[in-house]
């Protein structure tokens, strides 16, 4: 077991190399550099700047230098000093933009997470074990809905129908009155009456693939040899059911787990800026339409990063829960 | 004739053919036969192929251009054909609509006049345009006579464009878009699939970390990314290609995914080592023995995939990294409903969504569909 | 909980007795009858074994017994299914559904089982150890402690190395023959007072079928059970059965002493498989005796007689309209056959 | 030109084959299966040689070795054409094994999965003449001929494989086999999946085909009663290697091997009386692994007369008596045979 964590986490070095190589050449994509940009806000501004001066920016910050030169210095500044470069268009440091929205991605993220699992794994089970019941078609239909509605729209309605018929502005994670404020049982409650939106739009999404995996994984279980010996050792249905074969059918569900959190950190940059909520997506959304560069690039990074590691943890926990992994 | 009790009977699904005919029915009748059981996806079938029709002809569907503005008319709700006037029964018709301003508010409201009928008519004259952009004509498949006004089956945005015709003119770039994504990621995908699959070895396990890989990256950003790096100067079409791209990039590994394992499986099949030991070429035993038995389970794939990249273009060009206006396409149209406001003021404006919903559905029960009905030997 | 007995007691040296079982299956061709009017009797301690190709019925016929029938399966209403695991107590076992609380008590306690695929009837993500443990638990209401060193004497009994190791070990790290030896471990958790064995050596190669054979005799021999034995194969059934029952289209054809069927078979059905097989040191003939066709599917099971579409000795107007009753014999012997007693001798 | 005594077919000479399954990566040594190992024997014209052994044993790849469906590793592979003169198959690649395939053929076990369902038997068995240049008249009425060969309707022609039983679509195989006249067949457990009523039709389908068309076969098979029925000679394979070869009268008489001995003794016999508490099943343990067979004789740790010399030394392969066994004691070990 220890070995087999070992090498996957030295596995995930290269993977985590490559992954931010991306994010820097997506950082680079666009045409012109920083110093085009810097010159271009100068001039707009009234100032005069000159080519050469232009060219002298250029040469100090090293953008003449190769690319793998310029990586280096980034991916270093980034590893040892914790600095993901600048904003352009903040004009602050990137770091100081992203820790505090990141905090509250990943309590929405893991908040949906959670809802997702306690709505989907029961509703699979059920499905499966009562195929062609009423209820299995009601959430069939179901499944085939949350697979067709685009998060977005999903968010949009739900608002629409908070707004007419519940009378609710659920717009952003809490009333403005509150924000900035310090944590009080009334914004904590407001809270409340706002996040509800983000997470059922971010779980229902999830939950209706998920169903249907379930589902298709049960039913596959439900057929095996190892679920009638343990019917005929006298266990009741209930019992076998939730001690054999959801165990085995989870094991695909765990090898995602990793992966849904990260999965949920970009799901949501479709939903935040619809719901206008404080996370990362759409700061993430507003770098990229103003090319704002560094910050766009740290922020691939950092998901990537994060999705590398949940695919880390995820084949640990598969690992440690599926004993055929392990001492495979 | 005797059927070995433990393979399920064929006739079980195809119990409408007679026993001389199921044992001699080519593979796709088998695979009609037991598609036809689906009756949802028969739906869809039949919906999509009118949705595309629609597309195709979008010129000739739609009544007006989808970027003349109409300054008069902004959000208009939609109109209602009526075939019932004055208690008598009429050909259909629309009443005409009389802007008024609500004196307290300042706000627009239409007011449909109702001792006004205009006649709804079939091939009518209207806007001149060039179909696909090749034939001059105003031919268009319905219109008013009467050029003043309108007829907006869906209601006009804040321009006052007609919504219907944008979304006949959308479903032109969002539909094809979904195909040509995965008409990329196709290719890319038996490419790779298919030496991966055939080859294995080193390869295979290249490729499978490769897959691994790409499989690893968070797609969502990774997408916005590429999308936002395209120079917004860039000609509509060349961006929509590049889109597409971006779009089949992240898709094919799962259609690479199907196409190795079904040349997995099938390159162990007795039937096809039989077929080598009868002297068949390499060429001969991939296009006449696994080529054939992969090509439903490949097909109902692909049809699996075009929802993603349908829901990929719309989300991209609904946050403004896709395409971008003037191209008409579902996520831009969608643009126009982004917050709150819009939608209560003019709740039509969701009506592209409901468009994408049902065509992704409708994806999704034909997939599968044809799935189910891909194997009809139930193996 | 007061468990049900039925009025009519089984005498002391019947086990298990089954009375004109039926079982159908609903599909969407149609119905299918899988067992029709199957009857025998087990005592206690002896090796029933029952012979048959497939589509006979007689995995469907245990199935039964155990009450694990597929959620479409239709009984039939006359049948009945009596088990007497102790001689003092009957269970009407027809009687109970799937998910009742009796069966589930006798179930891994009082009857054990154990099945064709020694690699997928083991939960492939809990240890052998705990599969057994929990069942011990289950019936014996004992404390993991306890039910842990039941376990660890189980796998020794079942004679695979190293129990201590193996308590812990995962399905996927044996070879098959421990697997079933681990199999067969847990469904003599709690020394079940009949076991049924369903083809339980098929998937093994025939070194270690020997093996498994050997060590379900001595298992017998040292605890007593009873056993059905399900097999194709006719050797197995030579080796293991105190007596033998072949079964042919959901009914039993014959039934008797393991010497008398293989020595004096009364049904040309019996008579006939036993020569179309080669066995080793035989005066060796050119050709195999054969039985014409092949066997039915069960969708079009022939009328009156469903051997006589195959039958040598079929009588086109007697054996194609009236189904043949069971004839018995004075050494126990019974034969469904119109002609059974008056066929040529054929044996061996 | 490479030479071969006249009555023999097929001349095969250290034999051998590794599957690499798992590539040396730097966390993990290179994993091989030696699945043949310097296999060597002979096949008479018109004979019935039989291959038997546990599964893993190998019996199925040398099956798949001579007909050229995999590469060889190493060894020797001299093949008798039709016109008398002899090549080495080893040496051939696929572009000229293949006007070669129409005089060897092969029928496999499943019949479910070795006939392609998207054809009919018309397509099926034409398959063969027509990638030999048969003409479309010539297919058609040959299909025919061998449909009612092997006891099906000409008339099943249009249809395709799953209106079939098992048994059935077993005889389509051998029709197809038979397509193109070849001198020999190779059949892989070509009965086991058969119930046993239909078994013994079709081995006696296979028999008349052998004499009729003066056919050669390669019969492999886990059940010792049906090679001793058909095959004239005998090898038994243990872990890729053969370790006893010989006619089957005399090697069921009386082996020579204590592999052989204890495969003849575990075979359950149809007959009550033979019961025998103490012999059957006195193997111990299974198989080993093939990727990490055991040092020396790879039968010693389930042998009961091994003795140390055995876990060190691998027996050569030798004659005695007319037969070949690699056992070190093949000659002071009385075993006990079958039968007549």
């Amino acid at each position: 077991m220890l070995s087999f964590i070992l090498r996957r986490t030295l596995w995930a070095i290269p993977t985590l190399i490559v992954v931010s190589f991306i994010s820097f050449l997506i950082i680079q994509l666009p045409p012109g550099d920083y110093a085009t940009a810097y010159a271009a806000e100068l001039r707009n501004g009234g100032d005069y700047i000159t080519e050469a001066q232009e060219e002298a920016i250029r040469t100090q910050l090293g953008l003449n230098d190769p690319v793998l030169l310029q990586y280096g210095r980034w991916i270093g500044n980034i590893l040892f000093h914790g600095d993901f470069g600048q904003s352009f268009h903040w004009n602050a440091p990137v770091s100081d933009l992203i820790w505090d929205r990141l905090a509250l991605t990943l309590l929405l993220s893991t908040l949906s997470l959670v809802f997702t699992w306690i709505i989907a794994i029961p509703i699979g089970v059920y499905s499966a074990q009562r195929q062609y019941s009423f209820l299995d078609y009601l959430f069939t239909v179901f499944g085939f809905l949350g697979k067709g509605i685009p998060d977005f729209l999903l968010a949009l309605v739900l608002m629409w129908i908070s707004f007419i018929w519940l009378n609710l502005d659920v717009g952003g994670l809490m009333s403005p009155q509150f924000e900035g404020q310090p944590l009080t049982w009334a914004k904590f409650v407001n809270i409340l009456s706002h996040i509800w939106i983000p997470i059922v739009v971010l779980a229902t999404g999830g939950a209706a693939g998920l169903i249907r995996v379930m589902r298709a994984n049960m039913l596959d279980e439900l057929g095996k040899p190892y679920v009638e010996t343990a019917y005929a050792q006298g266990l009741s249905e209930r019992q076998v059911v939730w001690r054999y074969p959801v165990r085995v059918a989870l094991n695909p569900f765990i090898s995602t787990v990793g992966w849904a959190l990260p999965a949920l950190f970009s799901g949501d940059v479709i939903t935040a800026v619809v719901l206008n909520l404080p996370t990362t997506g759409p700061l993430l959304l507003q770098a990229l339409k103003m090319q704002d560069m560094y910050l766009a690039g740290s922020f691939i990074l950092i998901l990537s990063v994060f999705t590398v590691i949940g695919t880390l943890i995820s084949d640990i926990l598969l690992a440690w829960s599926d004993p055929r992994i392990r001492y495979a | 004739m005797s059927v070995d009790p433990n393979h399920p009977d064929l006739s079980l699904e195809v119990a409408a053919a007679d026993g001389e005919g199921l044992y001699t029915a080519r593979p796709w009748q088998l695979i009609w036969w037991r598609f036809r059981k689906h009756r949802l996806a028969l739906a869809s079938l039949v919906f999509l192929i009118f949705a595309y029709t629609v597309a195709i002809f979008a010129e000739f569907v739609a009544p007006y251009s989808p970027t003349s503005i109409e300054r008069l008319q902004t959000f208009v709700p939609p109109q209602v054909v009526r075939v019932w006037h004055d208690g008598a029964p009429h050909r259909p018709f629309i009443y005409e609509l009389e802007r008024t301003r609500d004196p307290v508010t300042a706000r627009v409201t239409y007011v449909q006049n109702r001792e006004n009928p205009i006649p709804l008519k079939f091939f009518v004259r209207g806007e001149d345009y060039k179909f696909w952009g090749i034939w001059r004509t105003d031919l268009h498949l319905f219109g008013l006579d009467d050029r003043r006004q309108k007829v907006n089956l869906l209601g006009t945005d804040s321009l006052g464009r007609d919504l219907f015709s944008r979304l006949v003119y959308g479903a032109r770039v969002t539909l094809s878009a979904g195909l040509i994504g995965v008409l990329f990621a196709f290719v890319l995908g038996l490419f790779f699939g298919s030496i991966s699959g055939y080859y294995g070895g080193f390869l295979d396990s290249s490729i499978q970390r490769l897959m691994e890989f790409i499989r690893s990256v968070p797609t969502i950003p990774l997408w916005m990314g590429l999308a936002a790096a395209l120079p917004i100067e860039w000609d509509p079409l060349f961006v929509y290609v590049l889109i597409t791209l971006i779009l089949a990039l992240i898709g094919w590994t799962h259609l690479a995914r199907v196409v190795r394992g079904r040349f997995l499986s099938l390159r162990t099949e007795d039937y096809v080592m039989a077929a080598r030991l009868a002297g068949a070429s390499e060429y001969r035993v991939i296009t006449k023995h696994m080529l054939p038995s992969m090509t439903s389970y490949i097909i109902a794939a692909m049809t699996l995939a075009v929802p993603e990249m349908i829901l990929g273009e719309t989300a991209l060009s609904f946050l403004g990294l896709g395409l971008r206006p003037p191209v008409v396409s579902w996520g831009v149209l969608l643009q126009d409903a982004q917050n709150l406001r819009s939608i209560s003021l003019a709740p039509w404006l969701l009506t592209p969504g409901l468009a994408v919903v049902t065509v992704v559905l409708a994806f999704n029960f034909l997939g599968d569909g044809l799935r189910d009905a891909a194997d009809p030997y139930g193996h | 909980m007061t468990p049900k007995t039925n009025t009519a007691q089984l005498p002391k040296d019947v086990l298990l007795d089954l009375q004109d079982v039926k079982v159908s299956f609903e599909t969407r061709e149609g119905t299918v009858t899988a067992v029709n009017g199957v009857s025998y009797k087990v005592r206690p301690g002896e090796v029933l074994g029952i012979v048959g190709e497939s589509g006979s019925g007689k995995s469907v016929t245990v199935r039964a017994i155990m009450r694990l029938l597929a959620k479409n399966a239709i009984e039939g209403p006359k049948g009945s299914i009596r088990f007497n695991p102790n001689g003092d107590q009957t269970y009407d076992l027809h009687e109970l559904s799937r998910d009742n609380r009796q069966i589930r008590a006798l179930r891994g306690n009082r009857i054990g089982m154990i099945f064709q695929e020694p690699m997928t009837a083991l939960s492939p993500v809990h240890s052998i150890g705990s599969q057994i443990s929990r069942t011990v638990m289950l019936h014996r209401k004992s404390t993991k402690a306890e039910a842990r060193a039941r376990a660890r004497d189980l796998l020794e009994r079942v004679q695979l190395p190293n129990p201590d190791l193996m308590l812990d070990r995962f399905p996927h790290q044996l070879s098959g023959g421990m697997r079933q030896r681990a199999m067969i471990a847990l469904a003599l958790a709690c020394d079940p007072s009949l076991l049924i064995a369903d083809e339980p050596t098929t998937a093994l190669d025939v070194t270690t079928e020997a093996q498994i054979l050997e060590l379900l005799k001595s298992l017998q021999a040292e605890l007593g059970m009873a056993i059905i034995f399900i097999t194709h194969n006719f050797g197995v059934v030579a080796d293991i059965a105190d007596r033998v029952a072949v079964m042919y289209l959901g009914q039993i054809v014959e039934t008797g002493d393991v010497d008398d069927i293989f020595y004096a078979p009364k049904h040309p059905y019996t008579q006939a498989l036993l020569q179309s097989i080669p066995r080793l040191g035989q005066k060796k003939v050119r050709r195999l005796k054969t039985i014409r066709g092949s066997v039915p599917d069960p969708y079009h099971i022939p009328s009156g007689c469903p051997f006589h579409n195959r039958c040598d000795h079929a009588d086109a107007a007697l054996c194609t309209q009236e189904r043949p009753p069971l004839r018995g014999f004075d050494n126990g012997q019974e034969a469904r056959c119109h002609f059974a007693g008056q066929l040529p001798e054929a044996s061996l | 030109m490479t030479q071969m005594a006249d009555d023999l077919l097929f001349s095969v000479r250290g034999l051998t084959k590794h599957f690499v399954l798992q590539q040396k990566t730097w966390h993990k040594p290179e994993r091989v299966l030696r699945a043949v190992e310097d296999v060597s024997f002979d096949i008479r014209k018109g004979e019935t040689f039989g291959l038997v052994g546990e599964s893993g044993s190998g019996k199925s790849t040398v099956a798949r070795l001579l007909l050229r469906a995999y590469s060889l590793t190493s060894g020797q592979l001299l093949f008798r054409q039709a016109d008398n003169s002899v090549i080495d198959l080893s040496e051939l690649d696929n572009r000229h094994m293949r006007p070669l395939r129409r005089e060897m053929q092969m029928i496999f076990q499943d019949p479910y999965s070795s006939l392609n369902p998207r054809m009919t038997l018309q397509e099926l068995i034409g398959e063969p003449m027509q990638l030999h240049g048969y003409s479309e008249e010539e297919i058609r009425t040959r299909v025919a001929s061998l449909l009612s060969e092997v006891g099906l309707r000409p008339e099943y022609a249009a249809r395709y494989p799953h209106a079939f039983s098992g048994g059935q679509r077993q005889r389509i195989c051998i029709a197809r086999a038979l397509a193109l006249n070849p001198s020999f067949i190779a059949a892989d457990e070509a009965v086991s999946a058969l119930d046993v009523s239909v078994a013994a039709q079709n081995i006696n389908l296979l028999q008349d085909m052998q004499e009729k068309f003066d056919l050669t076969y390669l019969f492999i098979t886990h059940d010792l009663g049906m090679v001793e029925h058909i095959s004239d000679r005998l090898a038994v394979m243990y872990l890729g290697r053969i370790v006893e070869m010989g006619t089957t009268d005399e090697l069921f008489a009386q082996p020579k091997h204590p592999y052989t001995e204890a495969l003849l003794r575990a075979v359950p016999q149809p007959d009550p009386r033979q019961r025998n508490q103490e012999k059957r099943g006195a193997l111990k343990g299974e198989i080993p692994d093939a990727t990490n067979p055991p040092s020396g004789c790879a039968f010693h740790p389930r042998c009961p007369y091994a003795t140390d010399l055995c876990k060190i030394e691998r027996p050569a392969q030798r004659a005695i008596d007319g037969r070949q066994v690699s056992c070190h004691h093949a000659e002071t070990l009385a075993l006990e045979g079958v039968g007549t």
